[in-house]
């Protein structure tokens, strides 16, 4: 195992952890699209990297060579670059979706935290307050 | 063999390495936001254009776009730094309490007098 | 008029500057393209750009570099001084505020006279209220009063040289 | 309201999201990091390396496929960030109106006069991004998201600036119809939706290469620009 192996796959699973633990833990919805986010970072990393093959240069060509001055069959898979460009727009439209819901959520009750749809015993003191 | 322009760029980033350095060590020790700011900008500044010669010293056709950055550079940080400390000052951040003279706050008053009654 | 049009040639030669030195290439193509480029934006926007002052454009460029030239000695200076002041064990300091009558009335004179200021030793600009300037120096003379001008020395003249 | 550290909820998602993270180093860890798959014959990715240079006259790899041979695809996806915004405004104008707060501090004179000098400069640089989407990385989305940025910019310094929605929806409207008009090009004259009829134009690595590539990559630009603009001044709130 490389170390160039160890960052990518590390930083993906610490960044999916973080997603989910967040998505899971948070009752603050601008924390909550936060966490949504860093989940779509970690996917489309993991897309990424699958198509990287080591000692290649980047997908375009300069001349008759590529980037770096390797023969031009020498580089990385475009597919799934192109593939993270789709989800990346994708992910934006949904972010700003649930962004304006947010708001009009912060609009009409004047709070951002989630408090009735939560559960659990911690919670019940705070209603009857 | 290592040409001598890679050994001039390499010592643009070294310095521009060491200015970086020296701003987050006064980020560190200095006292209060606006002392903090005054040598994060500067340094950070410095370093940042320091780098981009440097790399455009190393490779010669990224010259003309490390020159934009620095320009960019040049044009931009000084007014981030403008409006943290404006806001900050505004947002009620004492002065350090070594502070000689404040001019400002008499000033903003004054502006904000004026501002209500018309 | 006279000053809008020359607002606008400034604006649109600036921004096929940047585009040379963003493509930096020689070939035709990219220079073509960043003319139409550059002249619409130009155009369309001039309106927005702060108006350039009047005057002999040659020898206000000139006055522009030496000032480029000053700033860039200026701004070693300053690095050198935060190395001496950070790296100091007692941290010499002697903070505040000052009010600075810079006596610059256009919009561009002034935005380049706060960030020169901010890059330049010892100095952040903070506001300018009623044409005058306050900056934060951390090495304040005096009283802070009588000398402020001080403060925004020696660039002060270059840029009125350059865009008053 | 500070959100207090709650430990009933806590350690179900931690063990969950490390669960998940397993899951994920268990699936790929077999894939191979960095090995060369691609070179397989008759895969998809060999196919586009080998022949997409010839056939599409783009340097860029990845604007070949976004914007040729999944062109139709894309024209998805920008009519997704179409119905975003679409949707962003009828749920904005559904909204009861937000608090009238006090008026922030009018920003400073140096800020007003730097972003009048700067924006004209970030928008030459989106510009730049979406003209040479097939020559470098980057492209219509990237550039439109840069010309939108710099408009954000504009929008915190001028808080009274209201953002012209009429001619935003006007200069998009008329680059996704030229996207798609495009398109109708190639199917009227090679049979095919969005085929780069005039893919042999200019040579590789110019600036006038790759046929239709380049316009779609500028049609893609104005409309994302102008649609991110509109999303922003939504958000804003207010008078949208």
């Amino acid at each position: 195992m490389e170390v160039t192996e160890l960052v990518v796959y590390g930083s993906i699973l610490l960044l999916a952890a973080v997603g989910i633990w967040g998505i899971l833990s948070r009752r603050n919805l601008i924390k909550l699209i936060l966490s949504l986010t860093i989940l779509q970072t970690a996917v489309n990393l993991l897309l990424v990297s699958v198509g990287y093959i080591s000692g290649r240069s980047a997908p375009i060509v300069n001349g008759d060579t590529g980037l770096d001055g390797s023969p031009i069959g020498e580089i990385v898979d475009p597919l799934p670059q192109a593939l993270v460009l789709t989800a990346i727009v994708i992910g934006l439209a949904t972010t700003a979706i649930a962004l304006i819901v947010a708001v009009g959520y912060y609009r009409s009750t004047g709070t951002l935290e989630l408090k009735s749809w939560s559960y659990g015993p911690s919670n019940e003191k705070e209603v009857k307050k | 063999m290592i040409g001598i322009q890679t050994i001039i760029g390499m010592a643009f980033i070294s310095i521009g390495l060491l200015f970086q350095f020296l701003g987050a060590l006064g980020l560190v020790r200095l006292p209060d936001v606006y002392n903090r700011l005054q040598a994060a900008t500067k340094s950070i500044t410095m370093g940042a254009i320091s780098i981009a010669i440097g790399v455009g010293v190393i490779d010669l056709s990224l010259l003309p776009k490390a020159l934009l950055v620095v320009i960019f550079l040049m044009l931009t940080n000084p007014l981030s730094s403008h409006a943290i400390a404006r806001a900050a000052y505004n947002s009620g951040v004492p002065l350090w309490k070594g502070s000689v003279v404040d001019r400002y706050g008499p000033a903003l008053k004054k502006l904000q007098k004026r501002r209500g009654r018309s | 008029m006279v000053k809008r049009t020359y607002t606008l040639l400034i604006s649109i030669v600036m921004l096929f500057i940047a585009w040379g030195m963003l493509s930096s290439s020689l070939e035709y193509q990219e220079w073509i393209a960043g003319a139409v480029i550059a002249l619409a934006l130009g155009i369309a926007l001039h309106r927005l750009m702060p108006e350039a002052g009047g005057g002999n454009p040659f020898s206000r460029g000139l006055r522009f570099l030496i000032f480029l030239i000053v700033l860039g000695k200026e701004m070693v200076l300053a690095n050198i001084d935060v190395a001496y002041r950070v790296l100091h064990p007692r941290m010499p300091l002697r903070p505040g505020i000052v009010e600075v009558d810079t006596g610059i009335k256009s919009d561009l004179g002034k935005l380049f006279l706060a960030n020169s200021v901010t890059l330049t030793p010892g100095t952040l600009s903070l506001d300018y209220i009623d044409d005058k300037l306050y900056v934060h120096w951390i090495n304040v003379k005096g009283d802070g009063i009588k000398d402020s001008i001080e403060a925004v020395q020696p660039l002060r003249d270059l840029v009125e040289g350059a865009f008053e | 309201m500070m959100e207090r550290y709650d430990i009933h909820r806590s350690i179900p998602a931690i063990l969950l999201a490390l669960l998940v993270a397993a899951t994920i180093f268990y699936a790929f860890v077999e894939v191979g990091f960095g090995e060369a798959k691609v070179d397989e014959e008759g895969s998809v990715s060999n196919r586009f390396i080998s022949n997409s240079t010839q056939e599409t006259g783009s340097s860029n790899f990845v604007t070949a496929v976004v914007v040729n041979y999944r062109g139709f695809d894309t024209l998805g996806e920008v009519t997704v960030l179409f119905l975003a915004s679409a949707g962003m405004g009828a749920i904005v104008s559904a909204l009861p109106a937000g608090d009238k707060r006090k008026r922030p501090i009018p920003p400073s004179l140096i800020l007003t006069a730097g972003t009048r000098l700067v924006l004209p400069l970030i928008i030459l640089f989106g510009s730049y991004v979406f003209v040479h989407g097939h020559l470098s990385p980057g492209g219509g989305f990237q550039g439109g998201v840069i010309i939108a940025s710099g408009l954000l910019l504009y929008l915190v310094i001028f808080p009274e600036w209201k953002a012209p929605h009429k001619a935003l929806a006007l200069s998009e409207s008329l680059a996704g119809l030229s996207f798609a008009g495009i398109g109708i090009i190639g199917l009227a004259v090679g049979g095919i939706f969005l085929d780069n009829v005039i893919s042999g134009l200019g040579e590789a690595g110019m600036l006038v290469s790759a046929g239709l590539i380049p316009l779609i990559y500028i049609a893609i630009g104005i409309k994302v620009g102008a649609e991110m603009t509109g999303l922003v001044a939504r958000m804003k709130g207010g008078d949208a």
